[in-house]
């Protein structure tokens, strides 16, 4: 289940038509650019901004890769990446742990933001600014695997009682929507939906779980990629890998010319939204780490630890198993 | 009741079908029609009954006109129409249950009537497993249980053969007398129509028109036995010529 | 007895089939090597139904409720608009586009719609399973009404049949065929539908259970709740099918009683 | 000429309908004042389609390529199956739970099987159309060829016709209404299938466009896409329905040429 | 080709309806059967043609056994079953298209055999707007065009008047004599069974058998004025006798 390499993949290609300078020159090695198939986890997002950038200003090329981008609607990133009908994919540390502990052979191999940037959020309305207020509230979830796992410890911790808060599914209507009903909080990522609250101009308060508890500063989303395109394609992952940090630090040092390429290659998503989504979320790519995707080993053995705590995961799964930075440049 | 068809003319489709029909009834009168195979016979009784209305006529019931009024008579279809989904008892009942009669007394008389019409034990089988004849004679029933004073009857013995028909004939005759129904009666057989009738109407072919209209002199009630008296076959010979004359 | 062998050799065949199905799928998943968060064998599939069956029966029960009582709901709106669409053909050119616009929605694109109108209740999964299951009867049951015989109509006219009567003694038992394969149709739907409509926002249900299991890569458990939708499905099509068969006893009978 | 005309009055009181209905929505979202972000009014949806109009060519040939190639796939595979299925009981009864399980698999639960078995290209959406339209052919179908008079059969046979013979001559053509009451779902559904086959993953397509619009919160642009589906389906229906009339003349008229 | 049935038994969820049937026919012969409705005529046709198989008995055609067996012979149903989606040019080519005749040819015949059938002008009608007897004929000239050594006509006639039927009559004789086809005929007309036939048998009612087998005395061709002749008055009181003793 390895073939990925010499099997061209299908897909009518997302490519943003690649004029720039860096573009001139690679046409000559263009036999020879390693295939290579990334897909998304959701809609592109600002979250995925620096993999746009670096393939529409010439990055991959330069590292010698024709990259095709996968925009799949719906979760299922990992096991596609796994079973090796893409190289890379994006998605949560959550996601890469269980997915591990479950036998699927993925790892992570950068963080795109350091900082956890999630919470609960609800209209100021509602007055919830501490997690003391969630009792006798109705929580909206996605339905998540850590979800119910991550609130129930967040109401233990503050001595709430877990039965005293409802737990809704919400599925596919958005937060502004269900807050207007019958739901009090929701789990938002602040850099999208809180963002989009702001271009709205309305009030949101905003709890972030990494201020509730330390461990929950884990890292969403992180750039994966399997056990096999690692071990037989290490220079595929480095070049890959390179090139995508290219395009956070771009994306970290031009937000506006960031976002613009973003737009293009999604004209579909609201413009306004990105732009003001990358102007926030520019400078957290990246936060007070020394270089763009690092990860720390103690993020991710905390994280574990407290999984399998939870209960989430059934056996350990060892950190270096699921996160490796030896691809970062 | 007295029926009046006056001036009656219709077409499909631009071709004209019944050219003109003046034809009409006395309360009580046996009345048949002949005429060639698709001459019109079959749709004048759509006119009568309301099913289709004229191009132009008038169709009175005693002086009452009628054109596209429905349920004043019960009419006996060239097919027999037996619902699929009806057991034949309950096909025959369709008349009481339309006209919203009294059920049980109706199944009562509806049962009684079945050995005569030779479908005993068969009042529970859906008409799928009938004989060509008996079927007709079940649609034949089901129109007499819809007792509306005018009677159509559209060829209603065509599949009988000779001894089940002259039962049927009997029969008809029986209750006519005693119910004092209009009757109105297609036929192909000459003799049927002589036997049973009071007078007979020749229709010429499409666009048809009546050619001859002849009382039979034949006194009531009717026996085998007068199929060879003079008048009798005088009445034949009479309407053999009209129908021959024709070509 | 009778009524039990026949009950027996009736559901045979499909029971065979079914195994033999598995039995491949099984088979192909041990000489493929198919890993089994990709797709679980049925052995696999058994196991985890025995491991979290406890949890099942709340959301079982739920899915069915919303299925059941989506489909009645469907079905007596299907009735009603087959029967307005049939009485003038004006009504029918001009409803379609409204019908054809109510099955081009994606459920989760109104989501918003259904929640600020019903709240999370179980309200809005009945309307959605009404919404889906309503449509193949209309279409079913129009064709059935436009179609009858129109020589046994006119006999009932002749008779002096009011509208009612014409519909009840030959429309209706002739449309009556294609009603229940509207029926099946929609039975097969209704659970799935329940299923999606939970994604709207539920706490309960096998809709829920399944974005669950998705979300923390529980392949076997995914499939568990589709081998649920399937066999509740399955549930709801014979009920239609036995119905079938009560109610048009002459498409299989030569007499009653 | 005349085609016009009759074409015209065909689809005026469609035409009005939806005016009607689109006048109604507009006034409701004023009365109520309901946000936009809720249910936009039509006029905000038209602005919407105005505004982005150039973003969407691409992805509506996208999905209508999708919608037709699996709705002509799905009649294919409808009618090869309800053909198995009508030449005996036995295999009916055993393919029928098959075929009520590939009807309730939600298509979102096996999108990584459907990416890892047929790639990202055109196939797999195609293949879910086909999934989902061919089911409503298949029981329409199978009623059709089940319920042929049975006299008809006889005769055929009495003159020595072969199967196919009396399948040519009277059971496919008495099958034919209940086949097209079958394509006139299948129809309705293919274009939201394609859609929601999108999701699975792609670059391109209304649903990749509809899920764009939904996550960016722009529900005006959601009902743009839904506009469109709904168009795209009435467009495949109102083919289906022209298509029948070709193919059954004699539902329509007293006489051929 | 010489057909003879021999005990021949068959019933219907466990009812008999056909007790005991011998019957022979010699090639190029014209055999009528008459017998009350019901009584198991169109049963025994389904036998021959092989629709459906009997309980006991033999059916052999020159020695042959043809039990089950399909396509040997024309065969005219008491129903018209006219198909609904194919005009009447259509219909009637039905024997044609099954055979895998040439096309061109029969669409030629069949053409020139419409103003012969009344049918002149419906050629691409649907069988919907044709009259009962117009169905009838156009059921007719589908069976002849079908063309088979053996016809079998279940009352090919009954929906017909006097002038239409004679014909019929007279076209049938001539078709007959000129191409040596054997016939076997449901009749319910005594006269019509006369007058078209070498042999007669009565069928008794349900559970039926043979009761009668009678040869007409008649030379051929037959015409009108032979109806008269004591050989004619004679046959037809002898059946007659046997249908009536029936009761
Ligand atoms: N499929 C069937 N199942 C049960 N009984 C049947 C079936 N078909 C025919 N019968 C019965 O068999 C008997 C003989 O029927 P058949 O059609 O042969 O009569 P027939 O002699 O042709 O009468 P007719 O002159 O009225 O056409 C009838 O009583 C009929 O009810
Ligand atoms: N709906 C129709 N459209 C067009 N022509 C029709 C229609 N109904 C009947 N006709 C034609 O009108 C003529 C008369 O038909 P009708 O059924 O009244 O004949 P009939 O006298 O009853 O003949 P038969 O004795 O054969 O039953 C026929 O030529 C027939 O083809
Ligand atoms: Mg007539
Ligand atoms: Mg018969």
């Amino acid at each position: 289940a390895c073939n990925q390499v010499d099997e061209p993949t299908q897909v009518e290609e997302v490519e943003t038509e690649v004029e720039s300078d860096a573009g001139a020159e690679a046409p000559a090695e263009s036999e020879e650019l390693m295939e290579a198939t990334f897909i998304l986890d959701w809609v592109p997002n600002t979250n995925h901004t620096g993999i746009y950038v670096a393939l529409e200003k010439g990055f991959f090329e330069e590292e010698g890769i024709d990259l095709t981008i996968i925009e799949p609607a719906m979760e299922g990133a990992v096991p596609i990446v796994a079973a090796g009908q893409a190289d890379f994919g994006i998605g949560s540390q959550t996601g890469v742990t269980i997915a591990r502990s479950t036998g699927i052979p993925v790892a992570s191999i950068a963080a795109v933001i350091q900082e956890h940037t999630s919470g609960f959020a609800s209209p100021i309305e509602k007055e919830i600014t501490s997690p003391e207020d969630f009792a006798g509230k109705t929580y909206g979830g996605f339905g998540g695997a850590e979800e119910e796992a991550i609130l129930n410890t967040v109401l233990n911790q503050y001595e709430v009682d877990p039965a005293s808060v409802d737990n809704v599914i919400v599925g596919s209507a958005d937060f502004f929507t269900n807050t207007k009903r019958d739901i009090d909080f929701q789990w938002i990522f602040y850099g999208w939906t809180g963002i989009e609250a702001e271009v709205r101009g309305e009030d949101i308060n905003m709890i972030y779980l990494k201020d509730i508890d330390p461990v929950f500063n884990y890292y969403s989303p992180v750039i994966f990629s399997s056990d096999a395109v690692m071990e037989e394609q290490p220079e595929l992952v480095e070049s890959f890998t390179r090139a995508v940090s290219r395009g956070y630090e771009f994306a970290i040092e031009e937000p506006a010319a960031a976002a613009e390429i973003l737009i293009a290659a999604s004209p579909e998503t609201s413009e306004e939204l990105i732009r003001a989504s990358q102007e926030w979320l520019s400078p957290r790519y990246k936060g007070d780490a020394e270089k763009w995707g690092i990860q720390s080993e103690d993020v991710w053995n905390d994280f574990t630890a407290w999984l399998l705590e939870a209960e989430l995961i059934e056996s350990d799964v060892s950190t270096d198993e699921v996160m490796t930075n030896r691809f970062l440049p | 009741m007295e029926i009046s068809i006056r001036n009656l003319q219709h077409s499909y489709n631009g071709e004209s079908v019944i050219k003109n029909i003046d034809l009409s009834l006395k309360k009580g009168e046996f009345v048949s029609i002949i005429g060639p195979s698709g001459c019109g016979k079959s749709t004048l009784f759509n006119l009568i009954t309301g099913l289709e209305v004229p191009d132009e006529g008038d169709i009175l019931f005693d002086g009452k006109n009628m054109l596209g009024k429905r349920g004043h008579s019960s009419y006996m279809m060239q097919k027999d129409l037996l619902f699929p989904w009806k057991t034949v008892l309950e096909n025959v009942l369709l008349g009481p249950t339309i006209t919203k009669q009294e059920a049980q007394e109706a199944v009562e008389e509806a049962r009684s009537l079945f050995p005569m019409f030779g479908l005993e034990g068969y009042e529970h089988y859906y008409p799928e497993v009938l004989s060509g004849g008996m079927k007709q004679r079940a649609a034949l029933l089901r129109t007499f249980l819809h007792k509306k004073e005018l009677m159509l009857l559209d060829e209603p013995f065509g599949a009988l053969d000779a001894l089940t028909r002259e039962k049927m004939h009997s029969w008809l005759l029986d209750i006519w007398s005693h119910m004092q129904r209009t009757v109105l009666f297609i036929t192909h057989s000459i003799d049927e129509a002589i036997f049973l009738s009071d007078r007979i109407y020749v229709f010429g072919p499409r666009p048809t028109e009546v050619i001859l209209d002849v009382k039979v002199p034949l006194p009531r009630p009717r026996n085998k036995e007068m199929t060879v008296t003079p008048e009798y076959l005088e009445v034949k010979q009479q309407l053999m010529n009209a129908l021959y004359e024709m070509n | 007895m009778r009524t039990l062998r026949r009950g027996i050799s009736f559901a045979a065949p499909a029971v065979i089939a079914v195994i033999l199905f598995l039995v491949i799928w099984e088979v192909s998943v041990w000489i493929w090597n198919v890993e089994e968060w990709i797709l679980p064998a049925p052995s696999l599939i058994f196991q985890a139904f025995f491991d979290t069956w406890h949890l099942l029966p709340d959301h079982i029960w739920m899915t069915t409720k919303e299925a059941v009582l989506g489909f009645l709901l469907g079905i007596i709106v299907a009735l009603i608009i087959a029967f307005i669409l049939d009485i003038s053909p004006l009504l029918r050119k001009s409803f379609y586009p409204i019908l054809l616009f109510s099955q081009t929605i994606p459920i989760i694109a109104i989501a918003p719609l259904l929640i600020i109108w019903f709240g999370y209740g179980i309200l809005p999964k009945v309307l959605v399973v009404a919404l889906v299951t309503f449509f193949p009867v209309v279409v079913s049951v129009a064709e059935g009404l436009q179609s009858s015989d129109r020589d046994m109509i006119r006999l009932v006219r002749s008779m002096g049949g009011s509208f009612w009567q014409v519909f009840w003694s030959v429309r209706f038992p002739h449309a009556l065929p294609y009603l229940f394969t509207g029926l099946r149709i929609g039975a097969t739907y209704s659970v799935l539908a329940a299923v999606i409509s939970e994604w709207v926002g539920a706490s309960k249900g096998l809709g829920i259970y399944l974005i669950k299991a998705q979300s923390s890569f529980a392949t076997d458990k995914v499939f568990v709740v589709i081998a649920l939708i399937s066999l509740l499905s399955c549930l709801l099509f014979f009920v239609v099918v036995l119905l079938g068969r009560l109610m048009m006893p002459w498409k299989h009978k030569s007499h009653k009683k």
